[in-house]
């Protein structure tokens, strides 16, 4: 990557590097429909109700979910579900120039879009006048951090026990060189044509989140969309296999099918 | 806008409606409510525009000054979209720091206009590396009755086509064009889903009410330039397709109508 | 005008302009005692109570009544009559150099001297614990942004059927050149001697706003508010026009009566 | 300070005296509370003064840095004034930004001066359109019992009148005469109208209960300089004419007790 | 101590002055065990509960007590006992460079192990969801001031009656030139080599309040605490003092007895 | 952390334990829980480190950046401590600006470090009286079950260990050894007074009903760099010597621990 650090630092004009080699291959070596390595770690936290560990590429992420519990203020009650918030916040030292701590304008779209996301899936009706409260804290970032904050997040609210029709999947398709890949890194990130964060609940195929930015005509548009969706269902496979390998230390896999099958 | 209310009379007459294919205030799905568009009213902007879609009212105005250019784009302008939901346009709005609504939908129209490249970024560089123009599109929101994604969007490409740059003001040579370099001309539209029925440009009792929302930008080939998903619904992959098909008919009426304002104007 | 932007812009010793010519004619052609145009529309605004907009030579301002409703939050409330609320802003293109959004020490102060005088005139006792609201949003500022703005927050709560002793109409005097005159404009304001806000119930003659800052002695103080009456009678007579057109409207004369009428 | 409460025994008692030209604490119409001046009792600032009117008390510090010049006055200081009204002065006071009523009092108090032409703003010039001293009027309001604007007046001018440059801080050479170039000599004094007695220098419980206000800035000339009309009462024209007549002559003492206790000091 | 200015003001190297003379005298003429004079005056605002003025070498403070009242916001309320609530601010004027009004780091810390402080002195028991609040007002700083602030609230709570196990007597102490030295001023504390602020409860030698910075051993360390102590009681006599003479005012000297022995 | 709240039966087990010298979680009055040290963990930080103490877990990310020194200290470079204590962690944690509680952490951290001369500042300058280094200490609380000070200070002195200057990104010739001058190597140790006996490295029950706090920072002479006491309650001389006399034996360890991870990790 070395070639890349150098076209971005020299002054003047920027070259937009290969993104995708002779083979195929992506900068990191991947193939046009490949996830980076994902590792989902569940319950790392002692004081919240649930929580989950992701590491997604270079990403470092961790979610927390506190709930259902008294919703406060108290103007913002619903006397018919639970209300979801969500607070997406990016460490101070998770990007390559020091963020200032507090809320930025992106943060607050994030955490809007992800808890809109998140309240698509969760049976919000069992708890009115309650409040379902999801942090997720970006340590380290490199492309695609609010589809890695989400799946970590939906682990979360299973480790918590919070009833949902089902976990919710996401992650990202773009499009460099041209081409329509999966899951973009930085780089592709910032010298690509498209990115679209995505996110369903794979059992229903039903779409929760979706953004677009960049160029996409109709036809990559719909060759994205199912790109995403082949993601979002290997993403899906990691998380049940995190949840199941939590759990058996429980020494019980019907725990797990309790959790995840929770709501139904 | 999760505030707003509706009564349960109005939420039923609109789901019995929407069974027949028809709407509270008779449009069909397809159908926007009347586009008023007054380029040019603010003669302290360097660029402005009033734009109601039926009730809900936008005042963009455009502001430039110079300044350096970020580090990582030595060569290219800046331009900063900001929405203010005052307490003014409706009962629900507070005064204070933009709302996540308010910051949702002024980077949403932000990312239409940038990716769309609507204003060519390079040609704002006035000394390469060190001195550029920054463009602040300032969006007052006076009036709301539904569908600010749109009404704001159009708002502001509008304010955009009338921009001049303020030369004289910087003490810059003034060049032949004045005009803030428009290359492209995107369009936004906002469909809302209620039950299974998807309609465009939202009234304020059908987005108080809809299950799911979807904007999405295109530009003059009908490619797509940007997208978001909004409210806690959701959309199968085919519903969004339908909306795609379907908005490119609607957008190109709606780009003739802008543009006609825009041109007369010029 | 032209000659008025170089004095300013060239560096260095400001020279101040005539601003009175030799026919007593002013930059704009007026004379000493003309106010500029005023154009007022009524009930330009679906969700407010009551709504006005108001072109003031150059000024373009609209203004918004909302209530009387539940004032909020509760230790605001008043058991014996309604608090009169007042936000008076600037929209960042309203003025030369973009002006950021928020409240300034400037708007504040405008907030707050705006709201005293409207509950000078709002018959408040009708309603206890409410609040009213008036929300002035000047879109295009040249001079007399306060004046303006209060009588079209006037016309606002007219057209919000909030009963008033009666309309209150508003406008500045001041001095320039040596003479008292009505209605200063932007220049006539940078480069004058005084300038005097003021804002009376005409039919009482009860001042309600009144600031000043300049060089007044107590002659010309005398001959300023003389002055600033028969402006606002003027002001006055076109806010009853514009209320009239409106509810001409409705083929009903006697609805703007009742309007303008309603607190006695 | 529409928080502050007064009984309802205060208040009927006020009324009554007023009928009879008296006032709660014996004074008539005309008259103020004893005035209690200190000038130069902070040396960490570049001037000061505690001033007292009755039991209202008020330090003003006045700090003197260097900077640029404001854009569209290349040759001329500047001069900023601020306003605490911190907790510790009424139990109605909150800690936070300041208050719409320390906005009013500051704006009040920085008209006055700067209307008078008290400080020659263009001697606070150090280089042509390049550096200047800036002026920071400083008002702490350590006890409120009335008539916050007249004591935070007075405190600002006998402030102002004994305050020096900091040559030696800023590296720059020094003055034969370093203090403050101030060349006239404003007053503000302030009425309260309850019911239809008009009295100057308000107590707090005068002002709880006032229906309206009005503070005068006049010069050395007795011309007016600065006006504000505040709370929800009116003025009827006469009124405020005689206020102006009477003004004269009040001022006229108290303008000797400031000069004399500033006179002593430098 | 002009040469201490000359040495601070030289751009480059800064080198650290002699603050103890042959004759074992620090820069201001005082032995190692001297505390700067102090004056205290008592009851000198009218609207607060309590108050006190200090002026302690060259510190000018002000603290004011309004309470026990009502806590507000309501849920900080304690059903056990009144919630000291402390604000320590400077003025902007204070200190050299102007102070920005609002609360930094610095006072945030300060009010906070203030109002530690006074909570481990005042019989709080007796005002069940009460507060007290303390306001301490820095008018002029010299080093020392949380002391010297702690001692003025100290006597104010007092003077509002509030029932205290005794009066607190703060000092600091530190090293200067290798030595233990009592209250240390500006020069001193910008270049010794410690500082440890101390407060107690004189009676009991309870300490309510500790801080350092710098370096001690063990056997220095000892040595400060054990002069410390002694500048408290010597702090203490001054509050009596000061005390005594405000209440002789009233012709009685037995309220003074009572107010300070209140709380037994 | 006064919200913290702990259960009637919780607190009356504590204290019963105490008087047979015990603790809940069954550890003696000189013992630490277990800690975990994993450094270098965030790669976007110029240093890191992942510390837990018990449950208790902290990231500390350290960033470096240039920018001019304080005018007072021209050849010294800049340090900077922050504590987030976010709502992640703790249910009674909110989010906005730092609490007074967080306040306190980063500063008795920061002075530790800062007195104990941990890193030498005067090699932070890159040109003399220009140009230094300023390094960033970001702490981000993620799991609070007690005892933040120590868990803070400890992630701290191993995030600082492993930093590296960051040459390439400011363009700076790069040195043959780019890590931080580390040149002392401070331990920060807390007790809690229960009643009347004093225990270190409180867990959250402990801290929430202590009555008294007491923070000290050492060097490796067990010379006293820092102290802080906290909470409402009060300690008795004697009482502090014992923990001063405690505190050498009790560091002398951790010291070790750490030292060994910090190296192995270098």
């Amino acid at each position: 990557m070395e070639f890349l650090v150098m076209l971005m630092s020299s002054e003047g004009a920027v070259n937009i590097p290969k993104l995708i080699n002779e083979n195929g291959l992506r900068i990191d070596g991947r193939t046009t429909e490949q996830l980076r390595d994902i590792k989902i770690d569940v319950g790392v936290l002692k004081r919240a109700t649930g929580s989950a560990y992701i590491e997604w590429g270079e990403n470092k992420i961790l979610a927390a979910v506190y709930g259902p519990r008294e919703a406060k203020p108290r103007h913002i009650q619903n006397m018919y579900k639970a209300v979801i918030q969500c607070k997406y916040n990016m460490a101070p030292f998770s990007v390559d120039e020091r963020k200032r701590p507090g809320i930025d304008r992106r943060s607050t779209e994030i955490s809007k879009v992800i808890a809109e996301a998140i309240e698509g899936a969760v049976i919000v009706e069992q708890f009115p006048r309650a409040s379902i409260d999801v942090y997720i804290e970006v340590l380290q970032a490199n492309a695609g951090t609010r589809c890695a904050g989400l799946t970590a997040a939906s682990v979360a609210l299973a480790d918590a026990g919070i009833p949902m029709k089902d976990l919710i999947a996401a992650c990202a398709v773009g499009k460099i060189d041209g081409q329509i890949v999966l899951d973009l890194r930085k780089e592709e990130d910032n010298f690509g044509q498209a990115d679209l964060p995505f996110a369903m609940v794979p059992k229903t195929e039903d779409i929760v989140l979706m953004q677009m930015d960049g160029h996409l005509n109709e036809d990559e548009f719909k060759k994205a969309i199912d790109l995403a969706k082949k993601g979002c269902k290997r993403v899906y496979e990691l998380e049940v296999e995190a949840l199941k390998e939590h759990y058996k230390a429980d020494m019980d896999n019907t725990v797990t099918d309790k959790v995840i099958n929770n709501g139904r | 806008m999760a505030d707003e209310v509706v009564t349960t009379v109005i939420r039923e007459k609109i789901l019995k409606m929407i069974k027949n294919e028809k709407r509270l205030d008779n449009r069909n799905f397809n159908e926007y409510r009347n586009i008023e568009i007054n380029p040019g009213i603010i003669t302290s902007a360097d660029g402005s525009a009033h734009v109601s879609i039926g009730n809900t009212s936008v005042i963009a105005g455009i502001k430039i000054e110079t300044g350096e250019p970020f580090p990582d784009t030595p060569n290219a302008g800046v331009m900063t979209t900001n929405v203010e939901l005052i307490p003014m346009a409706s009962p629900v709005f507070e005064s204070g720091p933009p709302s996540p609504e308010a910051v949702e939908i002024a980077r949403v129209v932000d990312r239409g206009i940038r990716e769309s490249k609507m204003i060519n970024m390079e040609k704002l560089s006035i000394v390469k590396g060190e001195k550029v123009w920054i463009i602040y599109i300032d969006l007052h929101v006076i009036d709301y009755d539904g569908n600010l994604f749109d009404t704001c969007f159009i708002a502001s490409v509008v304010a955009l086509s009338t921009a001049k740059f303020p030369y004289k003001k910087f003490n810059l040579e003034e060049s032949a064009n004045p005009s803030v370099p428009v290359e492209h001309f995107p369009i936004e539209s906002t469909y809302v889903k209620i039950g299974n029925s998807i309609m465009v440009d939202p009234s304020l009792e059908e987005e108080t009410i809809a299950d799911a929302r979807l904007t999405i930008a295109i530009d003059e080939n009908s490619d797509i330039r940007a997208m978001q998903k909004g409210f806690s619904g959701v959309f199968k992959e085919d519903e969004i397709y339908k909306i795609i098909a379907n908005n490119r008919e609607i957008n190109r009426s709606i780009r003739e109508i802008i543009k006609g304002k825009v041109e007369v104007f010029r």
